[in-house]
């Protein structure tokens, strides 16, 4: 049952899109309607899976494999199935959708194309993470590229053009180098296997690739390489350093709600890919990295806070401030301590609410004062004091306020880094260290931000701006909410999460 | 799935002191909702909220004096196999925490009503001192560390949030940030500090934290390392060398929040914070050399910077700064209940000298340089009592409460310190006494300095508030830091002297004066060391050690002898007020700016920083991005290069295909060798 | 072998369409040379139909005529699609002959139709000569076509063109074919086939020498770089219609017919491993060079000129990496994909240039205004032409990727996964074009004529179809047995 | 008897100049005479792979006779091309015909 519902979520918003495909392009509040109520649908289904999963489980639940199609030797599955990990994201991709559509009905332009884009990519982001076959997933990973460059392109900035092309070709290449190592993996396997029940299948891969005895088709040398493939494949999307530049060209060109999407969800599928496939598959060499990635890590909380600290954009600030807090998630996996690992997972689904916070702020800030340059704002508190309430608030769980979830995942990604073990990672101390002067630069740039747009005296023009609409508040009470539950009380997803992260970690022996 | 654990029976007054903070919680999220409608009526709301609190706190203390240590707690996170908790725990400290905090976070209340009455943003005022309020009361009430620094941050935001509460003025968003910043440093120490704990304890409780010291679970080393981090988040929250910085430039904040959060309750967090993590301490004699020796320094620094400034605020701020530096040197000094005493005492009597600061400078219409004020005394009868009693309680007269908590720190640090901090105790308190009298009688004696009130020309500010201002902007990496300006608050003014305020202004005053007068004797020696008993009771945190009966005399004729020179300088001009700054000009300019910390904070720190991140931005742009770029147009590039044969030359295309097809075939017959 | 003997009927499709095409040109010969003439074109997708038809239902069990005629699945899947390429490229020529009444209308039908006769009678062929046959009367009447326009500079110098390289191309066929023929004294590809493992032994160099002047002439007639040069020219100067038929029918048969002859003459295991790594370098080049250089193209037809010579790299991945039932059935379907995008495409591209008057990218501003419909039916042809899911290119692309890394040539399968990321850019420019860029000032709402509206439906549809559910075409793919010489 | 090798080596000498010509020569006509050259230069080997190679059969004549045939279909559409050509450019220089490139 639940695992038919995993199909049906995933195809829910493609027929949704198919549905509005029907509804005639100026029936606008019909095509709002429809839109929200697909991707509430989503969101029901989400939520009711979410009641139905069972914690205790470490491995893959509601898991269906239907066959999909036969290459004659090989067969490729529609392989589906949720765990631990893939659940609050699935949770965190519906939610996040749903208040963006909120977000988005200031859009006026094609306002049919935009919904059936987005409902497009809502298909795209939750097959990546119910997938579990390799091609399945790389198919969904690529079906997101689509949507989103149109997204962009159409409904973007000045440089929209540039912004969706290099946004499309980046993490094009991206997901292309993914499948590559998919590709190399799934030889590989088939080779340690004598070709022999070959699959795509994630699961029957981490399988063979753990069994010992298969040792002289996966050397060391392979394996490091297939990892690796990975890391720079994931690394484009998450987006780590130097991989990093779409993103700031990407989020400052999207509209508001797109940049929500970005953010909160699409970066996402880069670290959700970094453990599910690399860690998932190659356990061994992920913890044989664990140093690069915690430095890759590191680097990227400081270097991504750094650039932050003198953007002139507000947006292109907080762009840069999801680097930096994409570096937590690496930080923590490369832990490979229990608390690091769901730190990780925390931070995927904290900033995914937080960032959709921020980038909602300064797109409503932006529509009211036409500029997101950051020293021609200021004052705003007079005018607009309920957003800027909440950017205030947003900028803070970004800060990693406590009470917030942030703070949650940083603390737990922390304990994770000064715990892990000297073997993995020699100088995690330091590295943590560092990492926590990255917290410090995180304040300085946000606080710098707010003092700078919300503070301060008020410009003469900005005096008799609207404050927020009535659907305004449907996003940013929910993801302030959403931030401020799970930072009062993580046990709501800690739970979900921890067993699977208990198996991963065990994998790698410890 | 989320049960409680009752960790002791025994269902009382404290089984219910979680409503002690949820009191002001509510009172927040009624104003956060109704502020707006409510408007006038927001701080009855407010009070009333505070007035439960209070009432239950005391009622908890009645309960846990000769009572036990209550703690309850719930299931907050799963990490692994460890279960993080949150909950709440009556302790013999924690409760007196909990008077201290209500009491001071009460009389603030209702003097705000008075003081913000004319605000049109009264209701967010209120709002957010309920906010502090709960997050000051949960501070105290955490049964572990991790949810000490849950509401340690929340209490910072609040701070942020009041000392900003004027956002409209730039320099007090500048304070506002400049004081989120620098306490954060600390709280990155404490972070890393609890962290660390937890790896190797396995767990934030204070119990078990406590048990793993004694059961020797952590190494030497490691103790010490995590002690100083999580002093280093002391030394940002109280505001010690060479953190403090944000402090004085944190009164830029409306008056009440600087005797509440500034003054009584939140810079005192990290005095109670070491005070909770005191065995943790005990176990490193380095750590405690370093807390004793920077709370001595802070005390001093902190001092000599008090004495030549003339912004009534900013003396009491460092004069605050000063007063933690002596708790943080007890405490460094083994004086456990000595420093936890003093905190109380402190925050009775600074709470009154910044509501009555508060209250001059309400009366004066909101100047604050003390050169304007003078000749109070007679005009506002009831705060310059109050003032006095709280001037001769901070310098330690005896009986008055600063006496007692004093003494028993000079005592800790004969005993337990060297002669050397002992030294700087005794010239601090020297000092103390001298610049709060240099204040009382600036502002309180002579003739009044202020002129007519409602000239509106009048400039309130002098060149050196405006010069500090702008290097609190400065620090807060803005450069373009705007032309100072004053934003009274008061539109209309009736008459133009200054004259005593409304009864709800003063009431706080008189109470607070009552306390600051009565509240040394819990711990007096002749009244048997009650507190001492109280708080030490089942704690492991050594003797406390007392001083002699000569050291009392000391203390007072120290206190005696400051007094007597601010009286001699600033009363009967016996001696030039310019004295010293003529004798030592560069020395008084030293005092004055601070020691240059803020300049030397920005050259060193902000502007490298600063510098470092554009330069990264340029290496962003060029190089990094650059170097996709270049791919990009190497890609385009290399296909027109392709492209360049195709001239339209019949010909041409002939001979490419048939060298091609001589390459391939020469490709295949070197490759794969047909003529073998 | 007795002609009288002969099961004929095994042709019965080749016959009738013979037929047909005659009766076409007869009827048009009868009607008057001038005019438009939309019957002979309904006539002649009609024929191509009823020939389809027959290719479906006659002779399932295939077999040969001697060894000179082969219907195996291999034959009749590449029939099918040549037949229905070809009827759907005159539905495409319907429209364009209708805007360009100048052009003598019933020929142009006969002469297509004439050449399917040819591509269809090339992919059954299992001799040299009737393959030769097959494919010349392709070729030239391919070169007709190309020059149809013939007061149209551009039209004749691209015939011009194709035909002198074109016969240059055949006589390096010729040349190669001779050698096999001296050396095994039989025109039969089976027989050639048979002889070969001996043959290689004694005459290495002779045999490679004649594979590889074979490989010229056929590298050429399916553009494979570094043969490839007189396509972008040819596809640019040819009528947009007849540029759908070569970039599709013309290449898809060449390649049907290269499969057809390293198959049955080069295709035995020592040989194999010998042109195999050849050909995954032309394969690796021509991908590289038709991607790059279309990133600057600005000429819609030159564009999808470059676009069809990386497709045919793409196309001759699974051909390098493995000979058998699996790489036909990747190739097959990647075919029936390229063929369905591909006139799909050029459906559009000939509504739009046409349209406009001119053949630059630009001439696709805002179609999406203009005719939403087109808009997205071309986004969806070109996002499957880039190798995006959801699409039947995207099957079939992550198909040959996977037969590339399962046969061991993993470095093949990297150079297509990162060229195919270089054509998004290409193809997204048109994408930009149609829904990001405003319409030209006088450009109007576009109409759709109903050939084109089916053309682009059908395409879409199958498109579609088979990004989602490629197991309707595989299973049945799976069951074949492609060739004879495969067991 | 002859050797096989000198037609052979006849052959592929006139297949040379015939590619060269087709490569080289300026005017359409000549060029179109060379592609006759190498496809004759076919017709050599066809005819004496069949009358004295190792496998001596009368298919290699029918195929010259098929190639002879063909040879001449694409003569006359390669002509009819160029008169279209002359038509319109009233050139048959090769180096003339380049309004295609790039």
């Amino acid at each position: 049952m639940m695992a038919n519902m995993l199909i049906w979520l995933v195809f829910l918003p493609l027929i949704g899109a198919i549905l509005l495909f029907t509804i005639p392009k100026e029936n606008v509040n019909v095509i709002r309607s429809l839109a929200t109520i697909v991707s509430g649908m989503a969101l029901i289904l989400t939520v009711i899976i979410w009641g139905g999963f069972d914690r205790g489980v470490s491995g893959i639940q509601n898991g269906t494999t239907l066959p999909w199609f036969d290459l004659g030797f090989l067969q490729i599955n529609f392989e589906i199935g949720i765990d631990g990990l893939s659940m609050p994201l699935l949770l965190l991709t519906t939610l996040v959708t749903t208040l963006s559509i909120f977000a988005s009905f200031s859009i006026e332009k094609r306002v049919k194309e935009f919904y059936i884009w987005t409902l497009i990519l809502l298909s795209g982001m939750l097959g990546v993470f119910v997938a579990l076959d390799m091609f399945l997933f790389f198919l969904f990973f690529e079906l997101t590229l689509v949507p989103m460059f149109f997204l962009i392109g159409i409904w973007g900035g000045k440089m929209r053009s540039y912004a969706s092309f290099k946004f499309l070709l980046y993490t094009g290449i991206g997901s292309g180098i993914m499948f590559m190592t998919f590709l190399a993996i799934f030889t590989k396997g088939a080779e340690a296997m004598n070709f022999q029940g070959t699959s795509f299948s994630m699961i029957r891969l981490a399988e063979i690739f753990a069994n010992p005895a298969n040792p002289e088709v996966l050397s060391e040398g392979v394996k490091a390489a297939l990892f690796l493939g990975l890391l720079v494949a994931f690394a484009i999307k998450l987006p780590v350093f130097p991989f990093h530049t779409w993103l700031p060209n990407a989020h400052v060109e999207a509209p508001t709600a797109v940049s929500m999407i970005l953010a909160g969800i699409l970066l996402k599928m880069g670290g959700y890919g970094l453990i599910r496939a690399g860690f998932g598959i190659l356990p061994d060499q992920a913890a044989k990295f664990a140093t690069l990635i915690a430095i890759l890590g590191l680097i990227n909380i400081i270097y991504g806070a750094l650039l932050a600290l003198v953007q002139t954009d507000l947006k292109a600030l907080v762009a840069y401030s999801s680097i930096s807090h994409m570096g937590i998630v690496l930080l923590g996996i490369a832990s490979f301590t229990h608390s690091g690992m769901q730190g990780a997972v925390f931070q995927l689904v904290s900033h995914g609410f937080i960032s959709a916070l921020l980038f909602f702020m300064v797109g409503a800030m932006y529509e009211r004062t036409k500029t997101r340059t950051i020293s021609e704002m200021g004052g705003l508190s007079k005018s607009v004091p309920i957003l800027a309430g909440f950017m205030l608030a947003a900028a803070m769980a970004s800060i990693g306020l406590p009470g917030l979830s942030g703070f949650v995942s940083e603390l737990l990604a922390f304990i994770g880094i000064f715990g892990a073990s000297a073997d993995l990672i020699p100088a995690a101390m330091t590295i943590g260290i560092i990492a926590g002067i990255g917290i410090i630069l995180t304040a300085a740039y946000l606080l710098w931000a707010m003092q700078r747009t919300t503070f301060g005296p008020i410009k003469e023009k900005f005096m008799n701006l609207p404050d927020a609409r009535p659907m305004e508040y449907v996003p940013m009470v929910g993801l302030l909410a959403l931030s401020l539950i799970l930072g009062v009380y993580p046990h709501i997803l800690s739970d979900v999460i921890n067993t699977t992260v208990i198996d991963i970690v065990s994998r790698i022996g410890g | 799935m989320c049960h409680g654990i009752l960790k002791e029976k025994g269902v009382g007054m404290m089984h219910y002191a979680w409503l002690i903070p949820v009191f002001p919680l509510i009172t927040f999220l009624i104003l956060l909702v109704a502020g707006r409608v409510l408007k006038e009526k927001v701080a009855y709301i407010g009070i009333a909220g505070l007035a439960l609190s209070f009432l239950l706190s005391v009622l908890v203390l009645l309960e846990r004096i000769g009572g036990e240590t209550y703690t309850y707690v719930l299931n907050w996170m799963t990490v692994g196999e460890n279960v993080v908790t949150m909950g709440y725990e009556v302790t013999a400290l924690n409760a007196m925490m909990l008077i201290v905090v209500t009491l001071v976070s009460l009389v603030v209340h209702i003097f705000s009503k008075e003081y913000m009455k004319e605000d049109d943003r009264i209701h967010v005022f209120f709002a957010y001192l309920g906010l502090f309020s709960f997050s000051m009361l949960g501070l105290v009430l955490a049964p572990n560390i991790l949810q000490l620094f849950i509401f340690w941050e929340l209490v910072g935001l609040c701070s942020f949030l009041l000392v900003g509460f004027w956002y409209f003025k730039p320099e007090a968003a500048a304070a506002a940030k400049k004081a989120f910043l620098i306490t954060r440093i600390g709280d990155v120490g404490l972070l890393i500090g609890l962290v660390l704990l937890f790896n190797r304890v396995g767990s934030f409780n204070y119990a078990e934290i406590y048990t793993a010291v004694e059961m020797d679970q952590l190494s030497a080393p490691m103790i010490t390392t995590i002690a100083l981090l999580i002093f280093l988040g002391a030394v940002g929250k109280s505001a010690q060398f060479p953190l403090h910085v944000w402090l004085p430039d944190a009164m830029e904040g409306p008056t009440p929040v600087s005797a509440l959060i500034h003054a009584a309750t939140m810079v005192a967090a990290g005095v109670y914070l070491i005070g909770v993590m005191y065995p943790l301490f005990l176990a490193s004699s380095t750590a405690m050399t370093v807390v004793a020796y920077t709370g001595a320094l802070t005390a001093l620094f902190a001092a000599t910077m008090a004495l030549v400034n003339n912004d009534i605020k900013r003396i009491l701020a460092y004069s605050t700064i000063s007063q933690l530096g002596f708790m943080i040197l007890a405490l460094g000094t083994a004086g456990y209940v000595a420093g936890l005493f003093h905190l109380m005492t402190h925050a009775f009597f600074k709470a009154l000298l910044f509501l009555g600061a508060g209250s001059v400078i309400f009366a004066v219409h909101h100047r604050q340089d003390i050169r304007d004020m003078g000749g109070l005394w007679g005009k506002m009868k009831v705060t310059s009592v109050t003032f006095l009693i709280g001037s001769l309680a901070i310098a330690g007269i005896f009986p008055l409460a600063g006496f007692w908590s004093k003494e028993e720190i000079l005592a800790s640090t004969l005993i337990n310190g060297d002669g050397f901090l002992f030294l700087i105790a005794l010239v601090t308190a020297f000092l103390t006494a001298f610049y709060m009298f240099r204040l009382f009688f600036k502002t309180f004696t002579g003739e009044f300095k202020g002129g007519d009130l409602n000239d509106p020309t009048e400039e309130t500010f002098n060149e050196q508030a405006a010069w500090e201002a702008t290097q609190s902007a400065e620090v807060g990496l803005d450069a373009g830091y705007e032309e100072r300006k004053v934003y009274p608050n008061h539109q209309e003014v009736p008459e133009n002297e200054p004259r005593e305020n409304a009864g709800l202004m003063t009431f706080p005053l008189m109470v607070l004066a009552v306390l600051a007068v009565i509240a040394g004797f819990i711990n007096a020696p002749f009244l048997g060391h009650q507190l001492e008993a109280f708080l030490t009771a089942g704690l492991n945190v050594g003797t406390q050690p007392h001083g002699a009966l000569w050291l009392a005399f000391l203390s007072v004729a120290v206190a005696v002898a400051g007094i007597s020179l601010a009286w001699a300088m600033y009363v009967k001009g016996f001696i030039r007020e310019d004295f010293f700054s003529s004798k030592a000009p560069s020395i008084h300019k030293l005092f004055q700016n601070n020691y240059y910390l803020d300049d030397i904070y920005l050259a060193v720190f902000v502007r490298p920083t600063k510098e470092i991140s554009l330069l990264l931005w340029e290496m962003d742009k060029t190089i990094v991005d650059g170097v996709i770029t270049l791919i990009g147009s190497l890609t385009s590039r290399s296909g027109k290069a392709m492209g360049k044969h195709q001239d339209g030359q019949l010909q041409t295309y002939g001979l490419v295909t048939v060298f091609g097809g001589m390459v391939v075939i020469g490709l295949a017959f070197a490759v794969r060798g047909y003529f073998g | 072998m007795i002609v009288l003997e002969t099961d004929w009927s095994l042709m019965t499709p080749e016959i009738s369409l013979a037929a047909l095409a005659l009766l076409v040109f007869t009827i048009d010969f009868m009607t008057g040379i001038h005019g438009k003439k939309p019957f002979i074109g309904r006539l002649a997708v009609l024929s191509l139909l009823v020939t389809a038809v027959l290719v479906i239902l006659l002779n399932p069990g295939g077999g040969s005529i001697g060894d000179l005629f082969l219907v195996d699945p291999f034959a009749r899947l590449f029939k099918l699609i040549i037949l229905i390429g070809v009827a759907m490229v005159i539905m495409i020529s319907m429209y364009y002959l209708d805007r360009n009444p100048e052009v003598y209308q019933g020929e142009y039908y006969s002469i297509m139709m004439f050449a399917a006769l040819g591509a269809m009678l090339m992919v059954s062929s299992a001799d040299l000569i009737t393959l030769f046959i097959g494919l010349e009367i392709l070729s030239i009447s391919s070169y007709v076509l190309a020059g149809f326009k013939k007061h149209h500079r551009h039209s004749t110098e691209a015939a011009l063109k194709y035909v002198i390289l074109g016969g240059t191309a055949s006589a390096f066929i010729l040349y190669g074919m001779s050698f096999l023929y001296g050396l095994t004294g039989s025109t039969s590809l089976v027989e050639i086939g048979q002889a070969m493992p001996v043959l290689f032994q004694q005459y290495p160099a002779l045999v490679g020498m004649s594979f590889l002047f074979m490989l010229v002439g056929f590298g050429f007639k399916i553009s494979i770089v570094p043969f490839h040069m007189w396509a972008p020219d040819v596809y640019q100067g040819s009528p947009t219609p007849v540029t759908a038929f070569l970039t599709v029918v013309s290449k898809l048969a060449g390649f049907a017919i290269v499969i057809r002859i390293f198959t049955l003459a080069f295709g035995f295991e020592g040989i194999h491993g010998e042109w195999s790594f050849i050909l995954a370098v032309m394969a690796a080049i021509t991908m590289i060079t038709g991607n790059f250089i279309a990133l600057t193209q600005n000429n819609v037809k030159r564009l999808m000129a470059y676009s069809g010579i990386a497709q045919a790299g793409y196309l001759l991945v699974p051909f390098a990496v493995v000979l058998g039932d699996f790489s036909s059935t990747v190739i097959v379907f990647y075919s029936v994909a390229y063929l369905m995008m591909t006139l799909g495409a050029f459906a559009v591209i000939t509504l739009v240039t046409e349209d406009s008057g001119m053949t630059d990218i630009s001439s696709f501003a805002g179609l999406y205004y203009r005719s939403p419909y087109m808009a997205i039916a071309m986004t969806v042809f070109l996002v499957s032409l880039g190798g995006l899911p959801l699409t039947a290119g995207f099957i079939g692309k992550v198909n040959i990727f996977i037969l590339a890394a399962a046969g061991d040539m993993l470095w093949l399968a990297i150079i297509m996964i990162l060229t195919s990321v270089v054509s998004f850019y290409y193809y997204f420019g048109f994408i930009k074009q149609m829904f990001m860029t405003e319409p030209r000032p006088n450009d109007k709402e576009l109409f759709v004529p109903g050939g084109l509206l089916t053309v682009v439906t059908v395409s879409l549809a199958v498109v579609l179809l088979l990004g989602i559910a490629p197991n309707l075409l595989l299973d049945i793919f799976n069951q074949y047995n492609w060739m004879p010489s495969f067991n | 008897m002859v050797s096989i090798t000198l037609f052979l080596a006849l052959a592929a000498i006139l297949f040379c100049i015939g590619l060269y010509g087709v490569l080289t020569r300026r005017h359409l006509v000549i060029v179109l005479a060379s592609i006759e050259l190498m496809l004759n230069a076919v017709n050599i080997n066809l005819v004496a792979f069949s009358a004295i190679g190792p496998f001596a059969n009368i298919t290699g004549q029918v195929f010259t006779l098929f190639v002879i045939t063909v040879a001449a279909a694409e003569a006359a559409v390669a002509l009819a091309i160029l008169i279209a050509l002359y038509r319109n450019r009233n050139s048959i220089d090769v180096l003339k015909h380049d309004l295609l490139r790039w």
